[in-house]
């Protein structure tokens, strides 16, 4: 009846030239600021399609080197205290105003000037640039740091942003980017990109792209499952049956693991825990495999093979060659004979300790988190092999929150922060310039209260080591302190990858080809859009 | 006296089905005659409501007729069995041959829909030829007829007092001019001077109207003044019948006597006052025999056994009384 | 039983008086009030005297909504009085509640006029009555002679063998059972004062009279002053020494029942007694009864208790009404001829010089 | 004038009320709730669920957390309602659960009862300015919507167990009984035997303790069961959308992990269906008492046995207001009554009369 | 006028009493919004990204309690009700505004079609007692017993799935623009047609039974007997007789249950992914978003008042005898 109505002549839902992305998190409220991880373009992952990062690098090959993107050319120098960023020519802002150095340079000064947009926390000193080249420098030296710097900072152009009153509440109402797409429309539950004219790049096949909001996991799980969805990434419980099965053919899930950890965190001040031998042992029973294909579908959270708990293959070229083939693998009696060893005693089914407690212990996990409360009764039936009574408490969310950071608990499972290298994770479990008292928070990391003062030394030198070998020895000694004192048992990694649905697009990275991780939120996601092309 | 309105024959009402009923009304004969007005009075549970309902069948659930008829006698035309009337034909017949008047005119009226609507309500539903404005007209007319000024028309009943309400509904009940005006205790709420300004209204009202009037009450010192017979029922039975005055001077059955020795006169003398000892029987367990006999000073022999007839006494020469009393042997 | 003429009996002690007994109850304001500073008021008893003799039943008569109830209230003390006095023995009381409230009502006890609303449904005899005994320290301290104080005092309202009657729940007793266990109820006080609200107005015709002859019985057994308080004008004929009459919240007449019923002065109460039933006034033609109809110019209707017409309340029904009567209060002018019997007429007035019914007629044509 | 006590004596009705035993009486009184046939069958059903509540964990066939090598297994004989994710056995995570929503729900009950009566019953009968802060109070609480403030409640609190999770539903949900309570308390407190009681010097707590309360039970009763229905509904929701402490199983716990595991979308019914029912079946059983506490307190709701009757004329109508069935067997009407007597006789006589 | 005086001052005060409460309850809550946002991405934003979010939500200032409630009053009185956490720097009311029409429409709706059926079984149940009708009861009974979001998840399971005419989730079809025409709305009448479903089932009944109950007790009193009495029409004492007065109670039921909209069905708005405030709601409490916790607690309290206004109202209307004059 209305010819002008905006969804008159809309074509089919699955028109080759759209893409239907989905994502599980609620109805979304219009805000367009790259910024912002509560932005909905974050939220959906729409910004990294309208705003582009410098480098783009591979979490899940971190040793290979990022393709250059915004900038040809990035060079670290003064112990990575400095950086040289040459800017690529020939990019323009989708509103047609070409993209310089000075955008760049302004990007930078933004976040250095605005602590809230400072989200890794970089301290940026000057920042300068001559013709296309950028050089910043920084108060510390930021091996570490690199992926996110290059890689996660989104560049904004100068001359909208620099009259934008305060940019950390701005949402940013009509987002022009050097992306391949634009905003085209915003609704709570959909927003729809469309492809730009000049594009830096090969325009990519996709015309549009549909960000839809579902509402929870089974929403989306079943979006994906009928292909109302093509991609998405979600937590899938029993992903062959409800999603894969329902369209071999096309319904594909690819679980990339990134340098990031899930793991049984152990208050290391608690007794007997302090021991050990007994963490150990612990560790020698917990069986991985179950854990990941009861809690985490067989396919969320990968299991981490490697005993120094660097998942692979993201990490293989990190790991210490005295670790190298070195796996997991449950033994009970290996455990047992560890602990006999150490003074602990196993009578009947009571583990009892060198001062002849029966050694028990509290797992603690928030309410609703189904996957980490189901790895905690896997673990729980574990510990019973070598008679460790265990219980499972499912806390307040916010209470668990408050006791992990003050160290008020016996184990929990919980994350580790990711990143380019194992770094971020060995720096979450062991680093003593997080350690505090019990009952004082530690909001940053080591929750476990582990304190071990050559461990902290290595993570200094591996962040601000002049070389790579020196880095090397730091990282080998840090995997020789977490294999022998074992923190923390790492159980899974986390997962960059995604479902997605071939049925109409193809090229979406996988085993084959992994160029990239298969998450619509991450900075890459441009990248595999670019890869896609029609199926047949 | 003139022929009858309504004859009631063997009428017996039931509360409850099969075994759980009990009989509240048993083979009562009664006749109404044209213009007259019989009073029908009894203490509290002998039945006089239930009659009342009974013979418009308008008794709630479990409420049943269980036998007999009540015939109705149209000024023209043939008579009329309400027993036999479906429900359509008693919807007709209704209001506009026999009408009622409540005991509580608070609850009679509805409280959400104003004096007019309820009285315009009747006029529609009996006289859909009638014009909108001959029905106001009507509606007025009756207000002004039972002493009420027809601006009140457009109160809700809660705005009128307790005498004005029970006046409303005696205006409604003569909406339709009906042969009959059931009227149960219609003036027990309310006060002597204003009960009898009501009742002076209405005797006034069947002077011009010429309908008839079956009045209930409990109160014999009331109907003697206003009725011109009465008819006395006891445990659902009616146990003497007589014109009002025959009745006060010499009534016949012993629990008439003990009914009317329980008010204390206000003038003449100070009369002696017997009362009634016992207390009403059970409707369950009714006596054997007459059901007054276990209260009665006089009982004797027969009257644990057999229940006595209604009849014209033998003795005695009057021909207008019935009475159901041993003492007094039917002819 | 017989019935005698009373032989007017002795003045006896004054047990429970009343002086100038005001109640007016605030009515809810409305929002026009708000402005003006004026609280409105009901006027439901206003400036009445009473007084209740040992071994004397006084009759208070008057329609519904004339105040009697509010008297009783007050007299036992439930309400707050707004002014005037409650003598008992002579002594001012006021109490509100508590210790003295207790002793108050050890001497004073109040039955109302429903019996089947005055018995809590939920227990039985045996706790109406034990708590009556109770809390006025008559229970004795075993629980021998608790059982013999409450089979006395079922003995004292007739209702025996106290057996049948003591374990059984209200719903199980007749009316007039339940009126007895009510007055039983105000016996186990052991009162000197019974205020009878209306005990029997809710009861069936032939019950009235045996819970009737109760209350006489216990006046002149246990020598009780009696309230009765009843709108049946015949009834106080037949049981009380006294009455008074009420119209409007005030007293308009009193005097030994027999003149105040056979020969009454105020004109209310020569309308209320015109108006009650009387089947001696039958035979005679409908029109007759109508005649009979005593002359009420206002329809019936009670004046308004908020604003009530200044000078005699009942001037505007009057139909005596005089100039005076419009603005005048009339005091307690005693009849002449008739000792005791006094009435709040100005028709009584010696010095009456206005021709009563001059101010009616009047009124009577501006209203119609 | 004397009056011989015999005289009063003749006068006292000696009628045939006299004849059952009192307490008899009460009891019969009493039982009548539990012959009504919605309580009855609400009763039974909700014993059910009592036994179950104190028996089930030893009943269960097996420890409801334990893991077993089934996973996701349809019901069968090893496993009557099936297992979950984890290998447990549905059937006995159903029994075990029952404890905790019975427990949830009649302690939630209970504290609301409680306080419903005393802030109820309280601001009824002393009236004024006590009346005017306690119904302000609990018009607030009316006001405040029950559920998202139980969710933000139970979120607040560290670790809400059962218990917290109880006392958060009753403290919350107790303002609409008080308000009831209040309303009939002010109709009681008007009522002639509490003014009886008050003018035979009766203290003002026993009044209301022994005058007013039991005259409330039915609607406490009610009311009770009522905010039980209130409360199990509310916990199994807190424990469905993953608020409350999950420890111990209910049945809102097995949903929520059947919901999380998106047990429908496997196909895998049995993990939702039985909890769901159970739910279903308490909450009618609840519901029923409730109905039977209401045509207990209002025999007019009560839909009689028996409706309809066979007419004079043959037909089967419903009993109903306005239009009296007139009966159809005369079988206890004595017709051979001298038709004529009577009414000819009448009309003879006033025949003759004139 | 004493009436509307005394409701007024009764609005006032629990509004207050209301606002107050919202004010202080997600104070209550422990943990703050920085952390769940952490939670909620586990592992992709790092701990370090803390002391940014404290600056960019503002939580970095120390203020008391009573400072904020000041300020917080100041606020609303101009309007404002803070910015959202969740979406931040979206506003409040940006939120409430995107998220109130759906509930509103789809309970909304609902609801008065469940009043207006529920009502008129009622009527029937009641009137025509001992028929079928009446006998149904038991069964609604049982439907009403279940917990909706169990009814839900059940419809979805055995209505919707791929080629279902009824969609699963979701206000309206992905890639839609809210925009009224006839594609929007024939999409959103689709979506809500489950969660409708599921409301009205589970809701009905206790309409009817009020009803119903209403009903029986008034065909027992006096004036309807004195309607049949008139020989009025079947219909007309049914309806404008008993049902006119057993309808009393029930509207202000109807009206409480309005009133209760926004907050009562969050659990079909999470069954059924539908982006509506009882959602957001829970999404809140989650993300310990207390400005938007107090927002929709502000709505739903300031509704439930409204409702109880209205029902104030139609009471004034509907019963002749709470509008006495003077
Ligand atoms: N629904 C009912 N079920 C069973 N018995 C009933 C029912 N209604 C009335 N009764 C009984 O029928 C008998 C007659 O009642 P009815 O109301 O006709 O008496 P009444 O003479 O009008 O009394 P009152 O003077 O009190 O109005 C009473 O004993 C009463 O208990
Ligand atoms: N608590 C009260 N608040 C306000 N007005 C009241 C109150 N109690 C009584 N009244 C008013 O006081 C007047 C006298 O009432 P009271 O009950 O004393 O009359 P009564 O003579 O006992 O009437 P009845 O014969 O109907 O019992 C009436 O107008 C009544 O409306
Ligand atoms: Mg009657
Ligand atoms: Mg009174
Ligand atoms: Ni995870």
């Amino acid at each position: 009846a209305c010819g002008d109505s905006p969804n008159a002549n809309r074509d089919g839902n699955n028109a080759p030239s759209v893409l239907n992305i989905g994502m599980p998190n609620g109805p979304q409220t219009e805000n367009h600021n790259p910024f912002l991880s509560s932005a909905s373009a974050a939220s959906l992952g729409y910004r990294w399609m309208i705003y582009e990062p410098l480098i783009m690098d591979n979490l899940i090959r971190p040793s290979d080197a990022g393709k250059p993107w915004l900038a040809t050319k990035a060079e670290w120098t003064n112990g990575y205290k400095t950086l040289a960023l040459t800017i690529r020519d020939g990019v323009k802002w989708s509103d047609g105003k070409p993209f310089s150095a000075e955008d760049v340079v302004f990007t930078f000064d933004l976040i250095k000037k605005t602590e809230a947009l400072n989200i890794n926390a970089l301290p940026l000193l000057e920042i300068t640039s001559s013709g296309s080249t950028v050089t910043i420098n920084f108060g510390a030296p930021q091996f570490v740091n690199q992926h996110k710097i290059l890689t996660t900072i989104p560049m904004v152009p100068k001359h909208i942003w620099s009259t934008i009153a305060d940019p950390a509440t701005d949402i940013n109402k009509n987002p022009v980017g050097t992306g391949p797409y634009t905003l085209k429309s915003f609704t709570p539950q959909t927003t729809t990109l469309t492809v730009r004219d000049n594009y830096w790049q090969d325009l990519p096949k996709v015309k549009e792209l549909r960000y839809t909001s579902y509402n929870d996991n089974n929403a989306q799980t079943t979006a994906l499952a009928n292909g109302e969805s093509e991609w998405s990434f979600v937590f899938i419980p029993n992903y062959k049956t409800v999603y894969v099965d329902k369209n071999p053919q096309f319904n594909k899930v690819w679980p990339a693991s990134v340098l990031g950890i899930h793991g049984l965190y152990i208050n290391t001040t608690k007794k007997p825990f302090d021991n050990a031998a007994l963490r150990r042992a612990m560790n020698m029973v917990i069986n991985r495999n179950d854990i990941f294909v009861q809690a985490e579908a067989a396919y969320f959270h990968p299991e981490v093979t490697s005993v120094t708990g660097i998942p692979l293959p993201a990490g293989e070229s990190f790991i210490a060659p005295e670790y190298k083939g070195q796996m997991h693998k449950v033994d009970v009696e290996g455990a047992k004979a560890l602990l006999a060893q150490n003074g602990f005693k196993l009578e009947g089914n009571v583990l009892k300790d060198p001062s002849g407690k029966p050694v028990t212990l509290n797992l603690s996990d928030p309410a609703g988190w189904s996957d980490y409360i189901t790895s905690l009764e896997i673990v729980k039936d574990n510990l019973s092999q070598i008679g460790i009574a265990a219980t499972v408490e499912k806390a307040n969310q916010d209470a668990w929150f408050t006791s992990v950071e003050e160290g008020n608990f016996e184990a929990s499972f919980r994350w580790t922060n990711g990143g380019a290298t194992p770094y971020d994770i060995y720096q979450t479990i062991m680093d003593g310039r997080l350690l505090k008292p019990i009952g004082t928070a530690s909001p940053q990391g080591n929750f476990g209260r582990f304190n071990n003062p050559e461990a902290t030394a290595a993570l200094e030198a591996y962040a601000s080591a002049p070389d790579d070998a020196a880095r090397t020895t730091a990282m080998n000694t840090l995997q020789k302190i977490f294999v022998e004192q074992m923190p923390m048992i790492p159980v899974g990694a986390d997962n960059a990858g995604g479902a997605y649905v071939t049925k109409n697009w193809v090229g979406w990275p996988d085993d084959q080809n992994p160029y990239a991780p298969a998450q619509p939120t991450q900075p890459n996601a441009v990248d595999v859009v670019l890869h896609l092309k029609p199926a047949s | 006296m003139t022929r009858p309105v309504l004859e009631i024959k063997n009428l017996n009402v039931d509360y409850g089905l099969g075994d759980q009923a009990v009989r509240a009304v048993r083979d009562v004969n009664l006749t109404l005659h044209r213009g007259e007005v019989l009073g029908l009075a009894g203490e509290s549970g002998s039945g006089k409501s239930t009659l009342a309902y009974g013979v418009t069948r308008l008794l709630p659930p479990p409420g049943a007729i269980s036998g007999g008829s009540v015939i109705y006698h149209p000024p023209s035309g043939e008579p009329i069995d309400i027993m036999a009337l479906s429900p359509a034909q008693l919807r007709r017949f209704r209001w506009a041959e026999t009408s009622i008047v409540f005991q509580g005119a608070m609850n009679s009226l509805n409280p959400v829909h104003k004096v007019s609507t309820q009285l315009l309500d009747v006029l529609a539903a009996h006289e859909p030829t009638m014009s909108a404005a001959a029905r106001l007209a009507r509606a007025r007319e009756l207000l002004k007829l039972v002493g009420i000024s027809a601006d009140r028309l457009e109160s809700y009943p809660h705005q009128l007092s307790g005498g004005m309400r029970q006046r409303v509904m005696i205006g409604m009940a003569l909406a339709l001019e009906p042969q009959i005006v059931i009227m149960d205790e219609p003036t027990t709420a309310l006060d002597v001077v204003m009960q009898r300004q009501i009742l002076g209204q209405l005797v006034e009202l069947r002077e011009r109207l010429g309908f008839s009037v079956l009045f209930i009450t409990h109160d014999l010192s009331l109907l003697v003044e206003f009725s011109d017979r009465i008819a006395i029922m006891y445990g659902g039975r009616i146990v003497e019948e007589a014109p009002a005055a025959a009745l006060y001077r010499d009534s016949l059955h012993p629990y008439s006597e003990g009914l009317l020795n329980s008010f204390p006169a206000l003038r003449g003398p100070r009369r002696e006052l017997s009362g009634i000892p016992g207390s009403p029987p059970d409707l369950r367990g009714m006596p054997t025999g007459c059901s007054f006999h276990p209260r009665c000073p006089k009982a004797f022999d027969p009257c644990g056994t057999e229940i006595p007839v209604l009849g014209v006494p033998k003795e005695g020469t009057a021909v207008d009384r019935t009475v159901a009393c041993w003492l007094h042997p039917v002819r | 039983m017989t019935l005698s003429e009373p032989s007017a009996p002795p003045l006896t002690e004054v047990v429970l008086e009343a002086e100038s007994l005001t109640k007016h109850f605030p009515v809810r304001r409305r929002v026009r009030d708000l402005l003006s500073r004026e609280r409105r008021v009901v006027h439901a008893v206003d400036d009445v005297n009473l007084v209740l003799r040992r071994g004397r039943v006084t009759a208070l008569v008057g329609e519904s909504g004339s105040g009697k109830s509010t008297v009783a209230r007050l007299l036992a003390q439930l309400y707050r009085r707004t002014s005037g006095d409650i003598r008992l023995h002579g002594e001012s009381t006021t109490v509100r509640g508590g210790r003295r409230f207790r002793a108050y009502a050890r001497r004073v006890q109040l039955t109302f006029q429903d019996p089947f609303a005055s018995l809590n449904p939920v227990h039985t005899v045996r706790y109406h009555l034990t708590r009556s005994l109770r809390i006025h320290g008559h229970g004795g301290r075993t629980a021998a002679e608790l059982e013999r104080a409450l089979h006395d005092l079922l003995g004292r309202v007739s209702l025996t063998p106290a057996e049948r009657y003591i374990d059984k729940f209200p719903h199980e007793l007749s009316g007039g059972q339940r009126q007895r266990v009510a007055i039983a109820r105000a016996l186990g006080a052991d009162p000197e004062v019974l205020l009878a609200d209306e005990p029997v107005s809710m009861l069936d015709v032939s019950i009235r009279l045996g819970v009737l002859n109760l209350l006489r019985d216990l006046k002149e057994r246990l020598n009780l002053a009696i309230l009765y308080i009843t709108h049946d004008i015949a009834s106080a004929r037949y049981f009380a020494d006294d009455t008074l009459v009420m119209y409007a919240g005030r007293m308009v007449e009193g005097g030994d029942s027999e003149t105040v019923t056979q020969r009454p002065a105020h004109p209310y109460t020569r309308l209320l007694i015109a108006s009650a039933p009387d089947p001696d006034r039958i035979q005679g033609s409908p029109t007759d009864a109508a005649a009979a109809t005593p002359e009420d110019r206002g329809g019936g209707e009670p004046p308004s208790l908020i604003d009530p017409p200044p000078g005699c309340r009942f001037h505007p029904r009057c139909p005596n009404a005089m100039p005076r009567c419009l603005t005048a209060l009339p005091p307690r002018l005693a009849v002449q001829g008739e000792p005791g019997h006094w009435a709040s007429c100005w028709l009584y007035d010696p010095e009456n010089t206005e021709t009563p019914g001059s101010a009616a007629r009047e009124v009577g044509a501006v209203a119609s | 004038m004397a009056i011989p006590t015999s005289s009063i004596d003749a006068v006292i009705p000696s009628g045939p009320v006299a004849e059952t035993a009192p307490p008899a009486a009460a009891r019969r009184r009493r039982l009548r709730f539990v012959a009504n046939p919605k309580a009855a069958t609400g009763l039974v059903i909700l014993g059910i669920f009592l036994l179950i509540a104190v028996i089930g964990p030893w009943i269960a066939p097996y420890d409801p957390s334990a893991r077993g090598a089934d996973l996701v297994a349809p019901p069968s004989g090893a496993h009557w309602f099936g297992t979950t994710h984890l290998g447990q056995d549905i059937f006995s995570q159903v029994l075990v659960g029952t404890r905790g929503v019975i427990f949830v729900g009649f302690l939630a009950g209970a504290v609301a009862t409680v306080l419903s009566v005393l802030i109820g019953v309280t601001a009824g009968y002393l009236g004024g300015a006590a009346d005017e802060s306690l119904s302000a109070l609990s018009n607030v609480f009316l006001v405040i919507p029950a559920l998202p403030l139980v969710i933000i409640l139970a979120s607040t609190i560290q670790s809400a167990g059962d218990l917290v999770v109880a006392l958060v539903i009753g403290f919350t949900s107790w303002a609409w009984g008080a308000r009831v309570l209040r309303a009939q308390t002010l109709s009681l407190r008007r009522r002639d035997y509490v003014e009886a009681a008050r003018a035979s010097g009766e203290s003002t707590w026993r009044i209301v303790l022994f005058e007013i309360l039991p005259n409330l039970t039915a609607i406490i009763a009610s009311n009770f069961v009522g905010t039980v229905i209130f409360a199990v509904m509310s916990e199994i929701t807190l424990a469905f959308i993953g608020i409350s402490t999950i420890s111990e199983w209910n049945w809102g716990t097995i949903l929520f992990w059947a919901q999380s595991q998106q047990a429908l979308a496997q196909g895998a019914w049995w993990w939702f269906v039985p909890a769901g029912l159970a739910i279903a079946l308490l909450g009618t059983a609840l519901s029923l008492v409730n109905f039977g506490i209401d045509e207990f307190v209002s025999p007019r709701l009560r839909s009689s046995g028996k409706a309809k009757v066979r007419t004079a004329d043959g037909r089967v109508v419903r009993m109903r207001v306005g239009f009296t069935p007139v009966l159809a067997s005369p079988s206890s009407t004595p017709p051979p009554v001298p038709e004529g007597a009577a009414v000819l006789t009448n009309a003879e006589g006033k025949a003759a009369g004139r | 006028m004493k009436f509307l005086l005394q409701r007024i001052a009764f609005y006032l005060f629990t509004a207050w009493a209301a606002i107050t409460i919202n004010f202080f309850i997600p104070r209550m809550i422990p943990g703050d919004p920085v952390q769940s946002l952490i939670s909620r991405y586990q592992g992709q934003i790092s701990t370090q990204a803390m002391q940014s979010l404290y600056v960019l939500f503002g939580l970095d200032k120390e203020k008391s309690l009573w400072q904020e409630y000041v300020e917080y009053w100041g606020q609303l009185f101009r309007g404002d009700l803070g910015l959202s956490f969740t979406f931040f720097p979206a506003p409040v009311s940006q939120v409430l505004s995107d998220s109130l029409p759906w509930t509103l429409a789809l309970v909304g709706i609902t609801t008065v079609i469940s009043f207006f059926t529920g009502t008129a079984l009622g009527v029937v149940a009641g009137w025509r007692r001992g028929s079928w009708i009446d006998g149904l009861l038991p069964a609604t009974t049982f439907l009403s017993s279940i917990p909706y979001f169990w009814l839900g998840l059940i419809s979805i399971a055995l209505l919707a799935g791929p080629g279902s005419f009824f969609p699963s989730s979701g206000g309206y079809e992905p890639g839609l623009v809210p925009a009224f025409d006839q594609y929007f709305i024939g999409s959103a009448i689709q979506h809500s047609l489950l969660p409708a479903f599921t409301i009205l089932i589970s809701s009905v009944s206790g309409w009817i039974l009020s009803m119903r109950n209403m009903m029986v007790t008034v065909a027992a009193e006096d004036y309807i007997t004195v309607a049949h009495a008139k020989g009025l029409s079947e219909r007309r004492v049914a309806v404008s007789y008993a049902a006119r007065n057993a309808l009393l109670p029930n509207v202000s039921g109807f009206a409480l249950s309005l009133g209760f909209i926004v907050g009562g069905t969050l659990l079909v708005e999470i069954v059924f992914s539908y982006p509506g405030l009882g959602f957001q709601l829970f999404q809140a409490v989650g993300a310990k978003d207390y400005p938007l916790m107090q927002g929709i607690f502000l709505i739903i309290t300031l509704s439930v008042l409204l409702a109880n206004l209205l029902a104030d109202l139609a009471y004034l209307a509907l019963d002749p005898r709470t509008r006495k004059e003077g």
